[in-house]
Parts: structure tokens; C-alpha cells; sequence
């Protein structure tokens, strides 16, 4: 009993991933902990996306279910789960009902090596965006075989252009990674590093995210990253697998209440993997704004206290919300859930403005809130973008993010070795 | 509990070679055929990785020769599927079949 | 020669993950060779490889595990996959599965694995052939050693191997690009 | 090498088909689909994505609105064809009411006229607002939807206010107009013109210079001005091709030709040259209405038309300029209170025939592209 307690306690002291310290206990909590918040954060998106998209669109979105259709996203659950689950006759039934959980697998299992902070991941591989990208890669297995399963025509083209289309954008995806582990090389030694940690504390050696070095090729590293993201989740604008004016609803047409919600749950936690690759990679990671351009304890004292300011605010608005419901007696209980929520809220931002636990969390929340921004980009592209045809989202991979990102590892390449080639140059001419 | 030793993959290497050689013997679906040479190779690969490990154990970390051999095994089963599958599409363009005991002309 | 070190972390459970994966890849083979339907077939060959990838991170071959991950379960099944989706016809799956010379198939295989059982029973002055191997290393440089081995100058001895596989693959592109193609 | 047009893509559907081999995949799209704005079902051939010839398949929402006109007299039909293009229910009204108008050699006094244009000009709007929104929905853009569908509501307020429906209106009797136009009718109306002239500029920003827009609209479609002309396609479909018809110039009805407006046309005869066209179109209905309601004389609503409708002996072919093409009433009267013959030539049934010129060679993706440019409403087609 003594031993497991000292086991649990002796992670607490040390400095490193519990995958990385071998802790069976708190890999276990940490996985726990993502995938609940993990499932939190689709909850979320989906009520955010839907209200953004809705006041982007000049209407309200959900608002009967739940003050402001907070409870939305719960009733659209439910009535998923208690949806009958129809597998068609002609369906091969293995695959059916195999290939949601593929997706899904897919989509939860690259949350391993996701870094929320130095020590705040499940564990840190030395291969960890080469895993990530295999992993997620892995989600294309389900589509292809729910649209094969599926029996239909309709189901088979959407799984086949979505297997083309995810297939074409990794290859762009992994040359603008390539080209972020060349830039992890420029240190003493001139070792890269694959792994997650290890590109954001190299980003903080290096003094500046890799999204400005070498400015231009940085930023068109993440660029072609940011647009190969999007079309590898079957987002808009290159939602063509689920192009619901053309294939109803692509390789999931068939599909229907607790499997469906499989593969939206999937869509939406893939959506928050690429995005964390990109923040890992380009934007610093778990790295607060100017780490190394503010330094001192002032400053990360005020840093330190943004995330509970943030909450503040939220629960700000929250009340402001509350205080402009309906004063209608049928309204009260909305009102009174509102103001709940909005002191939740407050709650979360007033614990976050301990001390120890502000220490904790800051990274997390830094984290998050870079993520959040992709979120917000990936409802925007929806709400303004039409769709692409298939050819041209074919010439848009192959023709010119793939060449771009040949060109631009090159030209890293060069700009990362200029000294010591021209070293060899000069040496060449030296008589 | 018995200690894990390279002989352990070494066998379970065999085993998965075995299964791949009866796959391509006796199957007459080309594209089962590509499969189980597919798994002929990831049985070498294992054994590759395998042997590679035991070699660290004996001339230290950098002897990793196995790994990179099994890399290179990988690069030639992409290049085997690419092709062995452009063939099949060829084949099957032609004869309408995928059957292997029907490849039976040198020309068509 | 460095002496071998010790890792920070021993694995958990070797033993059981072991027999575990082996099972999982045995089953998924026999699979693999069995199933009438090919894509049933291709996805216990998934299996099979992504155990075989559990067990390359036992063998704390990180690199070869991903390169598995990424290259054959993402990429060649995957293609495999497109083309049985592309040319499967019911008709197939009625037909006969097995070919003629099944037995002989099978005789081959089974002298080939007496021939495995002998090798892995010798027993030269009371070992087997080969001795379990001792464990080595911290997991944490292994790409970066497999990279040395293919690209460093000095200790690159892989480079031109290398080389050649990228015009291997390079081949494998054009002809399968020649044979699938209608019309060229 | 037979004409492709002469095989008709029913007859190729085989067993035994693969994707690999199909030189041929037919496919059916509709009649339940979300890009086919109704009830069309269009059956597709396919080498691969690539459309080599389609079918459409009409009539499921057919209601035999001609035979029933055979059995209803004069103006007991006038409702029924608020029903055919339910988008633009008054310019159906106002064909009908002019082509009868026309039989009894009566004419519709100035302010009726007037306030006719108004309403029509107005439904056009609204028409090619739906569109739009539809349109831009079929390609994956679903934010114009929601604005358009916002400012059709005022113009559907202005119909509401004006004669109690929103939709189907019946606006228009035989003879000039049943009500009055409702006090404060002509502020309404200056009012939306004020309203809704930024809002097409917000449409516009929108999708003109958006480049996978212009992408997905360029060069799709692409129906010559000579094929258009043979095939009888009319409205803007015919102009973004290069022909400068519209039937408002060309053969000016109720009293269009003392207002001054442009006909825009395309040059290429694509998918955004019709866009375009549309969205100018938008514009000169504006300026239309704006001289209109300031030009509204005072006077009667109605003229002298008898209870009961007999029209003499004989028959009439009246077209107007419908939001989607030129929309014709050919009525043969026997002298009865009931028409002997109504025939209507619906522009959504003879552009639709369009269809299968401007897909062949196209992506699946541009069927549906092109059946929105089409601008179909399948209450029409079908009648």
C-alpha cells in the first residue's frame, strides 16, 4: 500500500512525461484526462461552430435547447445514441461495423505524444510527429473500408476520392514537417529531433518560432501545412468526400445514430490533432507569447495570469448575456442556468488564479488557445469558401502545394547549411 | 514468466514466413498473393529487427545495420505493391480476371 | 564497444504484450491466406502489421515502427485497398479459392518449416543457435542513430544504398504510372 | 461514329460492373437529391467522373396544370399558375393575365400597369435572389443562402402587405389589379430599394473574385449563343451566351418601354458568365423600380372587363420576360367561359433541355453546377 502510494507520489517530483518516467498510474490518469477533454472540447466545438457559423450566416443557431442552445450538443447526443442503428442488407456487416472504430482509433490514439506542456503529454516519443502522421494516416483505412462496406454507390466514390485526396495532401504535409526537422538541427550538435517536446524546446533554444525563421520559408512551411490540414480532415473547402450537394453524404452516407456520431466525433478530434501538429511545430507549442523577449518573473507573473482573466471574461460576457434574457417568467430557468454557467465560468478563472495550479495549467491554456485559433480559421473556412471540384483539388496537392514544398525543404536546406557551404566553396578555391 | 529472447521472433518470424508462402502457393486471388508477400517480407523485416537488436547487444547502440536493412526491405515492398498492383490493373483491364491460374499467355 | 546500458524505464510486461501481438499477428495471417473476400483479407493484414509495429517498439526500433505505421499501413494498404475496391467483382468471391497445386503449395511449406523447426532446435554444445540477446540502450537516440547510418559523412555507410532506393522508387512510380495507365 | 445524343444512357446499364472497367457507370441522381432543387432525376453516364451523357426524367410533379385549365373558366385559372414557378408567382400571373387581357382586346389602365411592373420587377429580385442562394449552395457555399434568403424576406413582406400572400400571390387580375396598392406601398418599396442595393454589393464581395468561385464557374456549362438559340433556351442563360434578347426590349409588354435599363450579356456563355448576368440583372430591376414607383399616376385599377368572360373566338400567343426566360401562354378560346386550349411554354421545362449539351465532358461536380445555373424550378418544368 506504502509502495503504491510513494509509486503514485514519485511522478510528482520528477521532471519528465509519465510515459517517459514509466508510470503506469499517472499514463493512465493522463490518458483519462485527454480523452476527457478531449470529448469536452468537440462538445464544444460543435456548439461553437454551430453558433459562430450562425452569426456569420446573419441568424442565431441553436437557442431553444438550453440558455443560448448550450445544451444543444447534449440533446444532439442523446438523440444520436437513441437513434436506431441501421445497417443495410446488402452491407458487408464485419466492415461496417468495423470501420467507425477504426476512424475513431485513429483520430484518439495521436493525442499520445500531443505536447500540452513540457510534461503535460502521455509520453514523448523520439518518433512522435512521424507517429503522429502515421497515426492519423491510419483514419483513411476506416473511410475507405466504411464507404467499400457501405454497398452503394454514392458511400464508394466518396471513400475513393477522400482515400485519393488524404493520400495527395500527406505527401505536402510531410515535406513542410521535413522541413521543421531541419530547422530543429541548427543547434551545437546538429541533431534534429522528431520528437514533439523536442521541437518546442528547440523552438525556445532558437529564440523564435519556427513559423518566423528564415522568414519567408517558415511561414510558407505552415501555409502549406495549414492548407494540406484541411483538406486531410475533409474540411471545407475540400470537403469533397462529404460534398453533400453531390454525394449526400460521401463515405458515411449509410451510416446512422451511435456510428455516425463515431465518425463525427472522429472528424472533429482530427481537426484538433492536425491543428495541435501545427501549433507544435510552428506556433511555439506550449510556449507563451515572447518567452525569451519578455523574460523575467515580472513578466511571467502577468503572463501566468491571462488564462484566469480569460475565464473572467468569458463569465463577463456570460452575465451580460444573462442580465439581457427575456424577463418572461417561461425564461427563468434558462436565466437561471445561464447565470450558472456564467459562474462556472468565473469559477474555472478564479482556481486558475492560484498559484500552483496557475504554474500547472498556464501551458495547457497556452496550448489550447493557439488551437482554439484553428478552430476558428477551420469554421471561418466553412462559412466563406465554396466548394473545390475534385480535378482541381487534385492540381491544387499535386501541382502546386507539392512542388512548393520541394522547393521550400531545399531552400531550407541551403539557408540551414549556408556557413558550412560556403566554408566548402571557399575551400574549393583556395589554391 | 519466460524471459522474451530473439529467438522468441525469430520463430514467430517462421511462422508468419510460413503462412506467407502458403498464401502465395496456393491462392489463385492475385491480390492475396500480393498480400502474403507482403507478409513474407514483414516476417523478414522482424527478423531483421529482431537479429539487429541482439547485434546492439553485442557492438553497442550504433549497430543498428538490421533497422536500416528493414527500412530498405519496407522501400522495396512499396515499390513491389506499386507495381505488382499496376500490373493486376493491366491484367485485369485485359482478361477481366484476378485470378493467377489464368495468367497463362506471354502476350496479349 | 560501448558496454551496453541499461534503459531508464524496463518495459512492462514483456512477456505478456508479447505472446499477445504474436497471437494477434499469427491470427491476423492465417486470415490474411483464408478469407474469400479480399478486403477482409487486407484489413487482417492491417492487423497483422500494426502488431508487428507494437512489436518493432518492443525491440525499441521506434523508427522502423513509424516508417511501418506511415509507409504500409498508411500508404500500401491503402492502395491496396483502392485497387480491390476498383476491381472487385462478386463474381470472385464464388469461384474456386484455392489453385490447382494446393498440396504441393502446402507440402513445400510444410518441408520449408521442418527445415525452421530443425535450425531452431540445434543445439550446439547445449545453445541454441542464437542466444537471447542482451538489452541495450536508451530508446531515445535511435533515430538519430538510423540517420547517421544513412546520411552522416563519416559514418553514412548506407549512403549510396540509399541513393539507389530513391531510384528504385522512383522506377516503381513510372511503371506503375505505365501499367495502369488506359492509354498512354 | 454515332451521335452520342442518340444512345440514350438507359440502355448501357450492365451487371457485373467495376469501377476500373466501367467505361461506363450510370448513375442516378435524384429525384431525392439536394442538388436537383426538387424533383428532377437525371440519369448520369459516367467514364469515371467524367459525364459522356445524361437523362432527365420529369414529371414527378405533374398536376396537369394545362388540362385543368380546359375545365376552369378564365379566371378561376388565373391561381393555378401561381403554382408553376412558385419562385416567381407574379410574373406567371402577369403573363396570364396579359395573354387573356390580350384575347379580350382589353387593356390594363396606366396605374394598374404601373404597379404591376413594380410587383413583377420585384418578384424578379426575388427570384434570382433564390437562386443565388441555391446556386452558391450546390458549389459548397453556404453563407450566401442565409443572406439572401434574409433580404428576399422584405420583398416577400412587400407581397404580403400588398395582397395578403407571400408565395403564391395571385396578385393580378384580368383586367389590371384586384387591390389598391396599400398606403405607404410606394415608401416600402423605395425603402427596399435602398435596403438591398449594398446587400448585392455584399453578395457580390462575397463569391465574384472568390477564386475557387471562380474557379468552379468559369468554363463550366459553356452553351454557345447558336446552341442556345436551336435548343430555345431564353433568359439569362441565352444572354450570357452573347445574345442581346430579352423579351422586354425586343417585344416590349405592359408598359416597359417607358423605362430605361440595360440588358447585360456574357461573353463566354459560362457558369459565372450567367452568374454575372444575374447579378446585373439584379440591379436593372432596381433601376426599374425606382422609376417606376416615382412615375405611379393617380386612376383607375381596373379596366372594363365583363363578370363573365367570354372571349371571342380565336387564339393568342402572349410571352413576357420571366425571371428564367421567356414564359408564353398560347390560349385557344371557343367563345365559352372556359379555354378551349392552354398551352404554357414554361423557360425552366425548355432550358432544362439545355442540360445535357452543357454537362457533356464535364465533372459530376459540374452537373450539379450547371443544373443550379439553370435556375429550374421543377413546379415549372413539370407543370
Amino acid at each position: 500500500m506504502h509502495g503504491a502510494i510513494q509509486y503514485i507520489l514519485s511522478y510528482l517530483e520528477s521532471n519528465q512525461t509519465p510515459g517517459a518516467a514509466g508510470n503506469v498510474f499517472w499514463a493512465t490518469v493522463y490518458i483519462l484526462l485527454v480523452f476527457v477533454g478531449l470529448s469536452i472540447a468537440v462538445i464544444a466545438m460543435n456548439w461553437l461552430e454551430r453558433k459562430i457559423l450562425a452569426h456569420m450566416q446573419v441568424r442565431l443557431g441553436p437557442m431553444r435547447v438550453g440558455p443560448h442552445g448550450l445544451l444543444q450538443p447534449i440533446a444532439d447526443a442523446l438523440k444520436l445514441l437513441l437513434k436506431e442503428d441501421i445497417i443495410p442488407a446488402e452491407a458487408d456487416k464485419i466492415v461496417f461495423w468495423v470501420a467507425p472504430f477504426i476512424v475513431v482509433l485513429a483520430a484518439f490514439t495521436v493525442f499520445v505524444v500531443v505536447p500540452f506542456g513540457p510534461t503535460h503529454a502521455i509520453t514523448d516519443m523520439n518518433i512522435g510527429v512521424l507517429f503522429m502522421l502515421g497515426v492519423s494516416s491510419l483514419s483513411v483505412l476506416g473511410i475507405v473500408t466504411a464507404g467499400w462496406a457501405s454497398n452503394s454507390h454514392y458511400p464508394l466514390i466518396g471513400a475513393l476520392r477522400s482515400s485519393a485526396q488524404m493520400v495527395s495532401y500527406e505527401v505536402a504535409m510531410g515535406l513542410a514537417v521535413v522541413s521543421v526537422i531541419l530547422m530543429t538541427s541548427l543547434n551545437e550538435t546538429s541533431t534534429g529531433t522528431l520528437s514533439m517536446i523536442g521541437i518546442v524546446q528547440s523552438q525556445l533554444a532558437q529564440r523564435e518560432w519556427f513559423i518566423f525563421k528564415f522568414f519567408p520559408l517558415g511561414l510558407i512551411g505552415f501555409f502549406i501545412f495549414a492548407v494540406a490540414m484541411v483538406a486531410e480532415t475533409n474540411r471545407a473547402p475540400f470537403d469533397l468526400p462529404e460534398a453533400e450537394s453531390e454525394l449526400t453524404a460521401g463515405f458515411h452516407t449509410e451510416y446512422s445514430g451511435f456510428r455516425w456520431s463515431l465518425f463525427f466525433l472522429a472528424e472533429y478530434s482530427a481537426m484538433i490533432a492536425v491543428s495541435s501538429i501545427a501549433v507544435t511545430l510552428w506556433l511555439g507549442g506550449w510556449l507563451r507569447p515572447f518567452p525569451n523577449a519578455l523574460p523575467g518573473s515580472t513578466w511571467e507573473l502577468v503572463f501566468s495570469l491571462i488564462p484566469g482573466f480569460t475565464f473572467l471574461f468569458l463569465a463577463g460576457m456570460t452575465f451580460y448575456s444573462t442580465a439581457r434574457m427575456p424577463k418572461h417568467p417561461l425564461f427563468r430557468v434558462q436565466t437561471i442556468g445561464l447565470g450558472g454557467f456564467g459562474a462556472l465560468l468565473a469559477l474555472v478563472g478564479l482556481i486558475l488564479f492560484i498559484p500552483g495550479v496557475r504554474v500547472r495549467v498556464q501551458d495547457i491554456f497556452w496550448f489550447s488557445a493557439k488551437v482554439a485559433g484553428f478552430m476558428y480559421l477551420y469554421i471561418w473556412y466553412r462559412g466563406t469558401f465554396p466548394r473545390y471540384r475534385f480535378d482541381q483539388l487534385m492540381k491544387v496537392g499535386w501541382k502546386v502545394l507539392l512542388p512548393t514544398g520541394l522547393a521550400l525543404l531545399i531552400l531550407t536546406a541551403l539557408v540551414a547549411m549556408r556557413t558550412e557551404l560556403l566554408a566548402d566553396l571557399r575551400g574549393a578555391w583556395r589554391p | 514468466m519466460l524471459e522474451i529472447s530473439t529467438l522468441h521472433y525469430l520463430v514467430l518470424g517462421a511462422a508468419l514466413f510460413l503462412l506467407g508462402v502458403i498464401g502465395v502457393l496456393t491462392r489463385r486471388n492475385v491480390v492475396i498473393v500480393l498480400m502474403s508477400i507482403e507478409l513474407i517480407l514483414n516476417a523478414v523485416n522482424l527478423n531483421l529487427v529482431a537479429f539487429s537488436r541482439y547485434w546492439q547487444g553485442i557492438h553497442g547502440p550504433a549497430a543498428l545495420h538490421g533497422q536500416v536493412f528493414s527500412i530498405f526491405v519496407i522501400t522495396d515492398a512499396a515499390a513491389e505493391a506499386a507495381v505488382g498492383l499496376g500490373i493486376l490493373i493491366a491484367f485485369f483491364r485485359n482478361k477481366e480476371t484476378v485470378n493467377v491460374d489464368e495468367v497463362n499467355l506471354l502476350k496479349w | 564497444m560501448n558496454p551496453a546500458t541499461v534503459p531508464a524505464n524496463p518495459p512492462v510486461a514483456t512477456p505478456f504484450f508479447f505472446y499477445l501481438l504474436a497471437a494477434i499477428m499469427i491470427i491476423g495471417g492465417i486470415l490474411v491466406i483464408t478469407r474469400r473476400n479480399a478486403v477482409h483479407s487486407a484489413m487482417a493484414l492491417i492487423t497483422t502489421l500494426l502488431a508487428q509495429a507494437a512489436l518493432y517498439l518492443m525491440l525499441y526500433a521506434p523508427f522502423v515502427a513509424g516508417v511501418q505505421i506511415i509507409l504500409y499501413a498508411g500508404g500500401i494498404m491503402v492502395l491496396f485497398l483502392f485497387v480491390i475496391m476498383l476491381i472487385s467483382i462478386e463474381r470472385t468471391q464464388k469461384e474456386r479459392q484455392f489453385n490447382k497445386q494446393w498440396l504441393v503449395g502446402i507440402a513445400a511449406a510444410a518441408a520449408l518449416g521442418g527445415l525452421f523447426i530443425a535450425v531452431y532446435t540445434t543445439r550446439t554444445g547445449g545453445r541454441t543457435l542464437f542466444p537471447e540477446g542482451r538489452l541495450t540502450y536508451l530508446e531515445g537516440e535511435n533515430t538519430q542513430r538510423v540517420a547517421a547510418l544513412l546520411f552522416d559523412r563519416a559514418t553514412g555507410t548506407y549512403m549510396f544504398a540509399f541513393e539507389i532506393a530513391s531510384l528504385l522508387l522512383l522506377v516503381a512510380i513510372i511503371g506503375a504510372v505505365v501499367m495502369a495507365k488506359k492509354r498512354i | 461514329m454515332t451521335d452520342p445524343r442518340s444512345i440514350s444512357p438507359l440502355d448501357l446499364e450492365t451487371p457485373d460492373q467495376t469501377f476500373l472497367d466501367a467505361n461506363e457507370l450510370v448513375i442516378n441522381m435524384g429525384p431525392q437529391h439536394p442538388a436537383t432543387h426538387g424533383v428532377l432525376r437525371v440519369i448520369l453516364r459516367l467514364d469515371g467522373e467524367k459525364v459522356l451523357g445524361l437523362e432527365c426524367v420529369i414529371g414527378y410533379l405533374h398536376r396537369g396544370v394545362e388540362k385543368i385549365a380546359e375545365n376552369r373558366t378564365y379566371t378561376m385559372f388565373n391561381p393555378y399558375v401561381d403554382r408553376m414557378d412558385y419562385v416567381a408567382a407574379v410574373s406567371n400571373g402577369l403573363g396570364y393575365c396579359e395573354a387573356v387581357e390580350k384575347l379580350l382586346s382589353v387593356e390594363a389602365p396606366p396605374r394598374a400597369q404601373f404597379i404591376r411592373v413594380i410587383l413583377t420587377e420585384l418578384n424578379r429580385i426575388a427570384s434570382h435572389q433564390l437562386w443565388l442562394g441555391t446556386h452558391a449552395l450546390d458549389i459548397g457555399a453556404i453563407t450566401p443562402l442565409f443572406y439572401t434568403f434574409r433580404d428576399r424576406e422584405e420583398i416577400l413582406k412587400i407581397f404580403e402587405k400588398y395582397c395578403g400572400a407571400r408565395l403564391t400571390t395571385h396578385a393580378f387580375r384580368i383586367g389590371g389589379l384586384q387591390y389598391e396598392a396599400y398606403d405607404g406601398f410606394e415608401q416600402d418599396v423605395r425603402n427596399f430599394v435602398s435596403f438591398v442595393k449594398p446587400k448585392i454589393d455584399e453578395y457580390e464581395e462575397l463569391l465574384t473574385t472568390n477564386r475557387i468561385w471562380l474557379e468552379r464557374t468559369k468554363g463550366v456549362g459553356v452553351i454557345s449563343g447558336k446552341d442556345c438559340i436551336a435548343l430555345g433556351v431564353t433568359g439569362p442563360v441565352l444572354r450570357a451566351s452573347g445574345v442581346k434578347w430579352d423579351i422586354r426590349k425586343a417585344l416590349p409588354y405592359a408598359n416597359y418601354r417607358n423605362f430605361d435599363f440595360e440588358i447585360p450579356t456574357g461573353e463566354n456563355g459560362d457558369t459565372y458568365d450567367r452568374y454575372l448576368v444575374r447579378m446585373v440583372e439584379m440591379r436593372q430591376s432596381l433601376r426599374i423600380i425606382e422609376q417606376a414607383v416615382e412615375g405611379i399616376p393617380e386612376g383607375p385599377i381596373m379596366a372594363k372587363v365583363p363578370k363573365v368572360m367570354k372571349p371571342p373566338v380565336g387564339e393568342v400567343y402572349h410571352s413576357i420576360e420571366a425571371p428564367k426566360g421567356e414564359l408564353g401562354y398560347f390560349i385557344v378560346s371557343d367563345g365559352s367561359t372556359q379555354p378551349y386550349r392552354v398551352r404554357v411554354r414554361p423557360p425552366s421545362f425548355v432550358n432544362l433541355q439545355a442540360l445535357d449539351v452543357m454537362c457533356r465532358g464535364q465533372l459530376v461536380a459540374d452537373v450539379i453546377a450547371v443544373i443550379g445555373t439553370l435556375d429550374i424550378v421543377l413546379g415549372e418544368v413539370d407543370r
